[in-house]
């Protein structure tokens, strides 16, 4: 608050701009490259103020050709400098796809060890604002699936400031994906951010009764419901899992192997979502320890209406993960699959 | 770009030429009512307005056959009006309601309507071309007889899938028309930043596609154009593409601050508004008097306060049709 | 065999090309579409001679424009045709990937409706062939994850032979993944195929103590598998489940819940594979049915490397699905994870 | 293309010249050797040889610096070679040997050398060339005064990638020679059939990049070019195209069937062997005698020798590192 000296209120935007400013002052190789990055102020305003700090050969707008300057980023980086990407949205990733898996993803294996690829990829993800279906993709689960880069879901203000800095300096290409509706988000925090890493989940809340495994923004629909059940008698574990890739099994599986129980909260499409993984994990290596099945809450498997009431009903919402755990806590077989 | 216009009374009978200005003036009423409905939060997402733009799909869409298909992008409201979508069913997919030509699924980026084959309403930029001339191949391997018309932003050709297509457009002759909307920039980047060879002719003379650029201010140079390009398509010599300069007079979308351009060059440009050097054009030459304005004017506003009303009384879809449409239903 | 009437023996690419050849009689509307489809006669010669018969209008060569003329495809799909594109193999895919993801699959919901997309996608898939890391994903699984596309892995001479007309008779995008090491797979089929559906997972082998998941490729080592293990007093179920999005559950699940026992064997990265989701389903809906926890052998989490005893390595291997279920059958905790 | 071949005197001392068609004997011998070694599947995965368009790297590669970055295709053992990676680790490469340099990860698809700064090794067409242009960027960026030069064939110039990585190093001014290798087919798809303007340099225009077309079987005229092209690079005007007309002799891949080309059209360009014609003119300019000639290739002949027996000799990496080289070891 602003009569705390030692603590300030901040948006997700500003700590992720704060990231980014210090990021360029750190290091000479760093520079910020993308759509609109500069002159039009960065479309979600995040680099806004930056062209005028560190000019236009480190701040570089590039043109619509997500193909193109992603590969330029990819082979900036195998060139010595610290380039950081950004795509504007993920749905326009698909575009760059071919540079991302084909090509950053496999050239330190195919050179036998020889060139690594230190580029950090940004881009907003996330629906909830009736973009409708070609501007609503959340595809960072998805994205998990690839060896050979790292995934990062900052959901906290602390973590989109904080894991730029280990993700520059990571030797491997590290994709970053910013949940588009927490950019207003504002958060008290710190004077000075303190470092964090990006190899480990976040246990937000303690819970003995059922674990809440999540990541985005999807985090504070799952605080809001642990809230809603601690009302009730109900004490969720809510874990944050922050890196998609590689997954830190240890965290969730010491909780679940508490709790006996978990339900993950997934904003991705059901089939093939990031969730279906953890739970296989846990199906593999806690099966003993569970006293019920575990249970996912995902989007609608479908394309994001653009009508609010429809997009509102095909994302998580924490009613229905508070509806869920209690029938999982009351046990027996009773949550319905569609 | 070419310096002349043609003469009005050579491309326009009086009826053609006042109906040209009613058109233009309800694409301008139209958009103007979406910002203050964007304002009033009734209409959500992203809006994109063509205010300044209203010649280049003025001057093109009435001269195609109502059985030629149009592709657009997410800044198509005024496309879709001049193919044919009704007012009322785009405000209603603006507004989000099942009466909407996209029944609320789409919004303002993503209009659709198969009875006038209009094809959307794409929001990834580039995307629509590929498609466009996907259409043109459907058309000429079934001898329909239909053309194609695609348009897009300069900004769209810096991606791969306008290189794609051009050169698949070309290299089978497909009946496609490319219709570039030069506004010099794309978002915040201005053309010079954007494109290495700023004379975009030069791109399609790379395809081997016959092109022309005109002022996209100038309804009547676009219009002339767009006749030529258009029978050049229809009589199978292949695609071709038409550049037309022209400049959006808003921001981007809803959300840019302008932080990229001065207000000096806006409003040199608002100088040549089309509608307003169209209207007094069609004055000078005793087309219409003020009594004949006054009453197009008045006639705009209805045709856009009953598509705000329709779109007022329309209704929501149920949530149990959720996953509805992402399969056919058979 | 030769000697019966009624049989003959036949590769998969000869039955993949024999689909095509009747789908193009069958309907005018149909013509192929990808590079070298024509007159270089078929990246894996399944549509040599299909120029010659049918001309360069219908078997139509394309340029390197993967987006491009995918895109072609969708639009000429919309305007009436029914096109068969064939993309060459799933990895020069990614470059296509927008034209998929976001316009073919989000189209008829975007539209209210309004158009469909009646467009077939071919490629092949897989590795084996020691083509390294750009030239042997296997990512029809990964696909699965995305509404609004179907995704047919046949397996057999008989299903890469009769998906096709199915496929083009269904209103929607439907992508086709030939395995590119079954090509020279040489089977006994009737002298006429009889028809199949897109709907339905198959039971290849019946069996009592424990249920083999698979698709694709692999579903001959599980059958080899099987056959090995019987030896050894062992029944194994093996299921192809044909079709990977949408899946049927029913046929795995019911197998599931007469075995107790499940082990899903897919050659995609294990993280985020297929086989995840399906052993999510079968911890939502057969929990209380099981033996043991279901596990997964998918394939290393590596880019392929070329070696050809490394490339064997990462792929799961017959040898590994044996000691696997015995070790599950055998019970207790036995199975390592990495 | 250009017509007339500058004079050899003028280009090379008797050394240079001699040592030129060394090098392409080499890349000839070499390639020979390999096919021989698929045949006995020594040698597995894909194999695309180079025979017939080896004046084409030997013409320009010599000409960077050897701290200037290469990036190739799939089609790449040549080029590889020229900017010093050896033979033998080439060789064991292709062995799947762990000697080989790339650990036998890679194949003949994906060599890789970083101390001689040998990028790859890419089998993706097309997407080289934004890689190539990052490297250029990054050079820029750092003032390191090198450039980067990256092979393709005409085929990937109808690929999203080229023409982004085209317009950004154009855009950015970005120390990157292009060189596309114009052997005229994309696997069995003629360049008429792949792309809409022949003409390949109006391409170039289209992207405001200096370019030149020369006959890519007559070293003389690509060594000449390429002089000119890398120093327009290296002095910061700019990308540079430089397309080469020339022929693979051999099919695509070893599983092709050539049924898209005449055996009469293969055999005349056979008539411009680009190593044949090279040394008859260096021994009618009395560059070489029959016996420096002989000598010549018996030092090729025992390089390749050795570099076989460096291949069998290699060894298997051991199976259980094989999740290693998927992130670095940190
Ligand atoms: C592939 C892709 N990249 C980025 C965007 C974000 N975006 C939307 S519109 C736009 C500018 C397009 O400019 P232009 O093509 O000139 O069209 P204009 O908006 O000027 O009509 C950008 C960058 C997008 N929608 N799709
Ligand atoms: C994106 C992509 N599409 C298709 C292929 C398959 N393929 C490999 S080489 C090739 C032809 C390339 O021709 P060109 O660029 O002219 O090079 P050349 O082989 O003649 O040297 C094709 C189609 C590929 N490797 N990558
Ligand atoms: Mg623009
Ligand atoms: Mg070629």
């Amino acid at each position: 608050m602003a009569d705390d000296n030692d603590k300030r209120t901040l948006s997700y935007r500003e700590a992720a701009g704060e990231g980014l400013r210090e990021a360029l002052n750190r290091d000479e190789r760093v520079f910020l490259m993308g759509e609109d990055v500069g002159r039009y102020g960065g479309c979600f305003a995040v680099s806004k103020g930056l062209l005028a700090e560190f000019g236009p050969e480190r701040i570089r707008d590039t043109p619509l050709s997500e193909s193109g300057f992603v590969g330029i980023g990819i082979g900036a980086a195998v060139g010595g400098m610290r380039p950081i990407v950004e795509i504007m949205t993920v749905n326009f990733s698909l575009l760059a796809l071919d540079q991302i898996v084909n090509h950053a993803a496999t050239l330190l294996h195919m050179s036998g060890g020889q060139f690594n690829v230190p580029v950090v990829i940004r881009m907003s993800t996330g629906a909830g604002n009736q973009l409708a279906a070609q501007h609503s993709h959340r595809l960072e689960g998805w994205y998990a699936h690839i060896p050979g880069i790292k995934i990062l879901a900052p959901a906290t203000l602390e973590d989109v400031h904080g894991m730029l800095q280990p993700a520059l300096e990571d030797p491997d290409p590290v994709l970053i994906f910013e949940h588009s509706v927490l950019y207003n988000l504002q958060q008290e925090v710190p004077a000075e951010f303190s470092a964090v890493d990006i190899s480990t989940a976040r246990i937000h809340r303690v819970g003995s009764d059922v674990t809440l495994i999540t990541y985005g923004a999807s985090l504070y629909k799952c605080l809001d419901a642990a809230a809603t059940l601690t009302e009730q008698g109900i004490e969720a574990e809510v874990i944050d899992l922050r890196v998609l890739r590689p997954l830190d099994e240890t965290t969730f599986l010491n909780s679940v192997r508490k709790t006996r129980r978990a339900l993950i909260v997934d904003e991705g499409w059901r089939s093939g979502s990031l969730s279906a993984e953890i739970s296989a994990r846990i199906m593999e290596q806690a099966f003993y320890d569970l006293d019920a099945p575990v249970e996912r809450l995902c989007s609608a498997e479908v394309p994001m209406p653009y009508a609010q009431h429809m997009e509102q009903a095909a994302l998580p919402q924490p009613e229905a993960i508070v509806a869920m755990i209690k029938r999982m806590v009351a046990g027996g077989d009773g949550v319905d699959h569609e | 770009m070419e310096k002349t216009s043609p003469k009005l009374t050579e491309l326009f009978d009086r009826d053609t030429a006042v109906e040209r200005l009613r058109q233009m003036t309800l694409l301008r009423r139209f958009e103007e009512k979406s910002a203050e409905l964007y304002s009033a939060t009734k209409i959500r997402g992203f809006l994109h307005l063509y205010v300044g733009q209203e010649a280049v799909a003025t001057g093109i869409i009435p001269y195609l056959n109502p059985d030629d298909g149009v592709v657009a992008t997410y800044r198509e409201h005024c496309h879709a009006l001049l193919k044919g979508v009704s007012a009322a069913s785009i405000m209603a997919e603006m507004y989000g309601k099942q009466e909407g030509c996209s029944r609320g699924r789409g919004g303002s980026m993503h209009l659709f309507d198969a009875a006038s084959r209009f094809y959307g309403g794409w929001a990834i930029v580039g995307g629509g071309m590929p498609l466009a001339a996907g259409l043109a191949l459907a058309d000429k391997m079934q001898h329909t007889g239909r053309i194609n018309c695609v348009f897009f932003g300069e900004g769209a050709m810096a991606e791969g899938e306008f290189h794609e297509a051009m050169n698949l457009a070309s290299l089978w002759q497909l009946p496609v028309l490319f219709v570039c909307e030069n506004n010099l920039y794309a978002m915040g980047t201005r053309l010079d930043l954007s494109e290495a060879q700023t004379d975009l002719s030069q791109k399609a003379a790379s395809y081997n596609v016959a092109s022309r650029a005109v002022d996209g201010m100038d309804l009547l140079q676009v219009t002339e154009a767009a006749r030529q390009a258009i029978s050049h398509v229809r009589s199978g010599q292949g695609p071709y593409f038409l550049e037309c300069r022209t400049y959006r007079f808003r921001a981007h979308s809803m959300f840019d601050a302008e932080l990229y351009r001065e207000k000096a060059e806006v409003e040199q440009w608002k100088q040549r508004d089309p509608l307003l050097s169209y209207g007094q054009l069609l004055q000078k030459l005793g087309c219409l008097d003020d009594a004949a304005l006054e009453q197009l004017e008045a006639d705009v506003a209805h045709e856009v306060d009953e598509a705000v009303r329709y779109a007022e009384a329309g209704s929501w879809e149920a949530v149990e049709d959720l996953s509805r449409f992402v399969y056919s239903e058979t």
